[in-house]
């Protein structure tokens, strides 16, 4: 018991404190942080996949769905509380997730990456071309309510944050329990032998099906928080090159630990920042150098300094793909 | 007493090449059951078939008195049909207890994903069954070693240990002394046939030593081109001369170094 | 009729095109399992290089003849170069390594590429308009194809032969189709892997750069005309069957014809008629049109 | 593996190491008393990617080349005063390259972390729709630059947020009448442009506009090629089998140039003249290459369009002395941009008796008001005085051999009035509506 508790502990601490510091953040930290947060919660989908050797360059399509729910309700439908839009958002990627994947499931490696690929272009050229919803262009979404209180200003901000703090702590037990659970524990075995655990009675596409349909729906649900946090949905959300960009954060992250896609996203998007002010010309060098020092030096990701540390403090290591 | 597998007109065909031909064998309850035969003798595609990995082209398989034929593996194994493999099917990347537990929490999940996702991988009950199991398997000393690191006897005993950790009433084991040094191969059987005997476990395997046959089999079926040419006591079917020329035949060409077993 | 016509050779110009940017793709893909996305990166260097050196020659008013093999050259020293550097230099850490980690290193690389590449030319986009002018035109009824348009169908056909040629019957060709048939194997009868490796990387290079080289004249050469090649000659790999020559060739083909008949006849889809055709090659035939999966051994 | 490091890691470090003194820099600047406090501006515009060679770069030359000269009090009236209102210029410029999301973060970071006074910029519509909310939300003085989408004024009416140049439908407006002028009674016509909003858009305007003008008319093929698609084998045949009088596109710059020698290659632009509404930015490097009788818009009275003053002259040859190449369209887009933003600057400067005006009193003096251009005048007239228009003129493209340079002949000038919606009407149903209330001399 005690080896769930304790990370847990440690995730519930660091929430409150991260919670109680934003009050003392520059909004624009806030805001960074909000966004960085929200690409977490895909990162944490692909982490799910990549445990089980699964890698999509194409999650954004679920990304791009949820922002475009969230988006077109608030604009159109006339619903603009957050539980609603973001409910709808998790509902409509989880069924994208599930439709697709009758087809994803049956496809491993690089065929799986490029199928998903595929399907996220689709989405790609059909936003393109709906000129009513502003193509490439995209439009404006407005600022929510929150059971009815509309928070202004710099409020608004740390409200959101919050919301994204608050999903982003239940999503990461969740996945950290199902981590822990039965199914989530086949992930690894699936990469060693798809044989053998088909001979011990586990249907591994299903297994890959629902890998595939919580992955999407923590997608979709990213992708909400993004357009609320952005204020604006385009179709590059589901261009293949936003799919590259969380795949490059997932490796960053590592699969060690569900605390890693935080850690990880918030990372990227800070260095990010720092690159686009340091060096406004030639900032794709240093993300590509970040990258490639990552590789080496961290093979595992972030999530393995976790791994050190907690070695360091002698607790029994969280046992997620040893 | 009444056949707990039957095989009846069993046929399988690769385009031109017939794999399998007219096998109808009734395996009674608790035989343990030596398959042998030269490479390509048909002895893997039986066991595939048996086991769903492949569907007969012809005839058919009853299990327990139900019709299993062509029926995905994973189902039959929830029926109660386990098998092992030649090269052993083990998760590489997890400790040997990993890899026991992980068969067990399946075992005892079988109502499906969902049922799955909501139980805990890591329960008392779990890890008891599992490691009774090492115990059972002699290899609980290699309880937190990696699988990968395992030398191939561990590799094929815990292969075994994962397939019948749901309690099936069947198991085929594919060449399990394939790629043992000669020493060994006796004490791995021992292990094997002792472990399965105490579980109650009808026994298939597919073995090239004759010895070992002759030693642990009741029974004796020799495949030769994809029919069953023998099948009877183990003395009489190993000194029949034809069953010798035909199998030993090739026997000879295992001592040669093969990429198969390498 | 003059539709379909037109259907047919602009469709067999895309075509051209298609291959020559995924054949050195496929090659590396088939050989070393790199899915290699810096190969964006060769195209555009290739594009640099030959419309920069390609086009001082013609200002200095030497023979046109030179001028197009000057391009292959350019393309040959730039492949050499870049390949040697990224593989002797970068991917080798990374052998063995899971493949996607490796799709990401040459990710990284090619995003450092983009910004070397500005660092080296500058932001202006470059523009090599003489051998267009060279090659002249062909007039079809009211149809008027480019010469170096039929060119270029012409020189990837030649590739393709000379490629095909190449591994069917070369010894070199040979050792290449048993690494790519089992590497194991291929060690153990004592082929040299690395050496293959490092060798297959620069030609997949140099054939990268030669479809930058040769692609030019027709376009203007400006930053992150690599990104739009990637995901093409992704596409297009994966509808032929990843690691395939003929697949390449296979995909190029269909992926040309059908946009050219999307543009004719219902523009409105051209944006991704590609990624349908994908999507359905994939679904049908997950392994590509022109490889075959081998059937588990257990 | 050591070998290949030091590399990355030197990088790594320095950039590391360049950040915090950047940081240390900027604080300090900021607490360092100078008189008067310098103005900080963030710059944002395409430095990399294909947008960055027709866009950016020029865009970025300009503002390095104003801010300079204004700090140095060397531009002609009625900006000789040095800097804004005597205060100095402080430049940051950033990358306009990457998603929404990152445009955003880094607006944001420029108002709350580097607490810049003004915004100026962006090029693509998409990303000015995006800043716009957050600049209204985080009260932050911004001058949009090139983006040309109406959308942003008529969506909403704004507070915080200005744009100098004229939107994108005035381009159409005075290609469409140029080109009916031009080719006596068109009955048939095509179009070619590149496939996200600027291209749709574009078609869109200038098929209502020929709807209005010339209802006969109709459209035989209407192409739109993947953004930086560059091979245009297909399209070209397309249009080659076409019996138009006349082909409109909205290219620019890359695709433009791939589109001329392709097509130029096979007689096309011979056969059927092209009516180009941004090509003036592509005709230096074309020359020749773009065959006489093709019609060049520019969006706005700029380069070969600019009306006779000395501003204009002393701008061109600034930037010419100082960048060796022609000012294309972009740059002079900037400068209205500025000069805009320092008249208003100024003006609420005069208003309050000297002393460094406030952001709100900036935007009160902003609102409406009219100042001289190197190109021509404009009119802060629509969006409650917070979108700018101007007259603009279009012209035929010939190319002059004997000084082997680009000229444009038959320039046709059009009021602003004329092709300009009127205020507090939106442009599509303007166009749509028959362009009613358009006063065209």
């Amino acid at each position: 018991m005690t080896m769930v508790s304790r990370p847990v502990l440690f995730g519930a601490l660091a929430l409150i404190i991260v919670a109680v510091v934003a009050l003392a953040l520059p909004s624009w930290l806030v805001s960074l942080t909000t966004l960085a947060f929200a690409n977490a919660l895909v990162v944490l989908g692909l982490i799910i996949l990549w445990r089980a050797g699964l890698v999509p360059f194409g999650q954004a399509l679920f990304y791009a769905i949820g922002a475009y729910a969230v988006a077109l309700i608030d604009r159109y439908g006339g619903m603009h509380d957050v539980f609603v839009l973001i409910t709808a958002a998790a509902v409509l990627s989880a069924f994208a997730a599930f439709l697709t994947g009758f087809l994803l499931a049956r496809y491993r490696e690089i065929f799986f990456a490029m199928l998903s690929l595929a399907m996220s272009m689709i989405l790609y050229g059909a936003l393109v071309k709906t000129e009513t919803l502003g193509s490439t262009d995209g439009f404006h979404v407005e600022a929510p309510t929150y059971l009815g209180y509309a928070p202004q200003g710099a409020m608004h901000l740390l409200v959101l944050f919050w919301l994204v703090l608050a999903f982003s702590a239940a999503s990461a037990l969740l996945v950290f329990l199902y981590f822990r659970s039965v199914a989530g524990a086949l992930a690894v075995p699936v990469r060693d032998s798809e044989i053998r655990l088909e001979f011990l009675g586990v249907s591994v596409n299903g297994l890959i099906h629902l890998n595939l349909v919580i992955s999407g729906t923590l997608a979709g649900i990213g992708g909400a928080f993004a357009a609320l946090s952005i204020e604006h949905v385009d179709p590059n959300m589901a261009y293949w090159t936003t799919s590259g960009g969380f795949v490059f954060v997932t490796i960053l992250a590592g699969a060690g630990s569900v605390a890693a896609a935080f850690v990880g996203s918030f990372v990227f998007e800070f260095l990010k920042s720092i690159a686009y002010d340091i060096l406004p010309g030639t900032w794709q060098i240093f993300l590509g150098a970040v990258l490639l020092v990552t590789i080496l030096f961290l093979p595992e990701g972030l999530g393995s300094l976790f791994g050190r540390l907690r070695q360091r403090l002698n607790l029994k290591p969280a046992n997620v793909s040893s | 007493m009444s056949a707990i597998l039957n095989v009846r007109e069993l046929e399988k065909t690769f385009g031109s090449l017939i794999a399998a031909h007219n096998i109808n064998i009734a395996v009674p309850p608790l035989q343990t059951v030596g398959i042998i035969g030269a490479n390509g003798a048909g002895k893997t595609t039986f066991v595939n078939m048996i086991t769903g990995h492949l569907r007969p082209t012809k005839g058919s398989i009853w299990f327990e008195g139900r019709d299993i034929t062509g029926r995905p593996s994973r189902e039959i194994t929830r029926l109660g049909i386990a098998r092992s493999f030649q090269v052993p099917q083990i998760f590489a990347s997890l400790t040997v207890l990993e890899n026991i537990c992980t068969a067990t929490a399946i075992a005892r999940t079988t109502s499906g994903l969902i049922h799955q996702a909501l139980t805990p991988l890591h329960s008392s009950a779990i890890l008891a069954d599992s490691d009774s199991a090492l115990e059972l398997f002699r290899i609980a000393g290699y309880r937190h070693a990696l699988a990968a690191t395992l030398p191939q006897g561990a590799r094929k005993l815990l292969d075994i240990a994962m397939a019948i950790a749901g309690a099936p009433r069947v198991v085929l084991l594919d060449e399990p002394t394939s790629g043992i040094s000669i020493e060994e191969k006796f004490d791995l059987m021992a292990v094997v046939i002792a472990a399965l005997k105490r579980r109650g476990i009808t026994v298939l395997f597919v073995e090239h030593d004759m010895d070992i046959v002759e030693r642990y089999a009741d029974r004796v079926l020799a495949f030769y081109d994809g029919t069953v040419i023998a099948d009877g006591p183990p003395v009489e079917t190993l000194e029949n001369p034809r069953i010798q020329e035909l199998i030993s035949g090739p026997k000879l060409k295992l001592a040669v170094p093969n990429g198969r077993h390498a | 009729m003059l539709t379909a016509f037109a259907i047919l050779t602009d469709g067999l110009v895309y075509a051209a095109y298609l291959f020559l940017i995924a054949i050195g793709l496929t090659l590396i893909f088939g050989v070393m399992r790199i899915l290699n996305v810096t190969h964006g990166s060769f195209y555009a260097f290739g594009a640099y290089g030959s419309a920069i050196a390609v086009g001082i020659y013609f200002d200095r008013g030497f023979p046109a003849a030179g001028g197009f093999l000057l391009m292959v050259l350019v393309a040959m020293v730039i492949g050499l170069g870049l390949g040697l550097i990224l593989e002797r230099g970068l991917l080798r850490l990374f052998y063995g390594k899971d493949e996607v980690i490796v799709v990401l290193v040459t990710y990284a690389a090619f995003l450092i590429l983009e910004d070397v590449i500005k660092l080296i030319w500058g932001p202006n986009s470059y523009a090599l308009y003489q051998p267009l002018a060279l090659a002249g035109t062909i007039d079809v009824g009211s149809l008027v194809l480019s010469g170096y348009d039929i060119g270029l169908i012409v020189f990837a056909s030649l590739l393709a032969i000379g490629a095909s040629f190449a591994l069917k019957r070369t010894r070199w060709g040979h050792l290449l189709t048993v690494v790519i048939f089992d590497r194991e194997i291929a060690a153990a009868l004592g082929i040299n892997v690395t050496a293959v490796y490092t060798i297959t990387f620069v030609i997949g290079a140099m054939l990268g750069a030669l479809g930058g080289a040769v692609m030019a004249p027709k376009i203007a050469v400006t930053l992150g005309i690599g990104v739009e090649v990637i995901v093409l000659a992704f596409a297009v790999v994966a509808i032929g069957g990843m690691g395939s020559i003929g697949g390449a060739l296979l995909g190029a083909l269909i992926v040309g014809e059908c946009r050219a008949a999307a543009v004719h006849l219902v523009p409105q889809i051209e944006l991704f008629v590609i990624y349908a055709v994908m999507a359905l090659v994939l679904i049908f035939r997950p392994q590509g049109l022109f490889t075959r999966i081998a059937p588990r051994k257990i | 593996m050591r070998q290949h490091l030091p590399h990355p890691e030197n990088r790594l470090t320095i950039t590391f190491a360049a950040w915090f003194l950047g940081l240390l820099a900027l604080t300090t600047t900021g607490a360092r008393a100078e008189q008067p406090a310098p103005v900080k501006i963030g710059f944002v515009t395409f430095l990399t990617g294909p947008a960055a060679a027709p866009f950016g770069i020029p865009d970025h030359n300009a503002a390095e080349l104003l801010v300079e000269s204004l700090n140095a009090g060397q531009v002609p009236a009625p900006y000789a005063q040095v800097g804004l209102g005597g205060a100095k210029i402080e430049a940051k410029f950033l990358d306009e390259a990457g998603s929404a999301s990152d445009v955003v973060t880094q607006f944001r970071n420029l108002a709350e972390r580097d607490h810049v006074d003004v915004v100026v910029g962006y090029v693509s519509s998409g990303n000015c729709l995006a800043v716009t909310p957050v600049a209204e939300e985080l009260k932050q003085l911004t001058v949009l630059d090139i983006c040309g989408t109406p959308r942003v004024f008529e969506e909403k009416p704004r507070h915080y947020v200005f744009r100098v140049n004229p939107h994108a439908t005035m381009d159409n407006v005075s290609t469409a009448k140029y080109a009916l002028a031009k080719f006596k009674d068109v009955s048939v016509y095509s179009g070619i442009n590149q496939n996200y909003a600027w291209g749709q858009d574009s078609w869109r305007d200038f098929r209502l506009v020929m709807k209005d003008l010339d209802p006969k008319a109709t459209v035989d093929k209407e192409l739109f090629p993947k953004l930086f698609a560059g091979e245009y084998g297909a399209e070209i045949s397309t249009l080659l089998t076409s019996n138009a009088q006349f082909i409109h596109s909205s290219f620019y710059d890359g695709d433009l140039e791939a589109f001329i020698y392709q097509a130029a290659a096979r007689g096309l632009p011979q056969r059927i003249p092209l009516v180009l509404t941004t090509g003036e930015s592509s005709l230096w490097r074309l020359g020749a290459k773009v065959p006489d009788g093709t019609v060049i818009g520019a969006r706005g009275p700029h380069t070969f369009f600019a009306h006779e003053s000395a501003l204009n002259v002393w701008f061109h040859k600034a930037y010419v002395d100082r960048f060796k190449e022609q000012p294309i369209y972009p740059a002079y887009d900037f400068a209205q941009s500025l000069f805009g933003l320092k008249t208003a600057w100024e003006k609420a400067q005069a208003k309050k008796g000297g002393g460094r005006p406030t952001t709100e009193e900036v935007i009160a003096a902003f609102e409406g008001i009219s100042f001289p251009t190197p190109s021509t005048t404009v009119q802060m007239a629509l969006g409650n005085g917070h979108q700018g228009i101007s007259d603009t003129a279009v012209g035929t493209y010939k190319f002059d051999k004997a000084e082997s340079r680009p000229e444009m002949v038959d320039i046709v000038r059009y009021s602003a009035a004329c092709v300009n919606p009127p205020a507090d009407v939106n442009s599509i149903a303007w166009l749509e509506g028959g362009m009613k209330g358009a006063k065209c001399d």
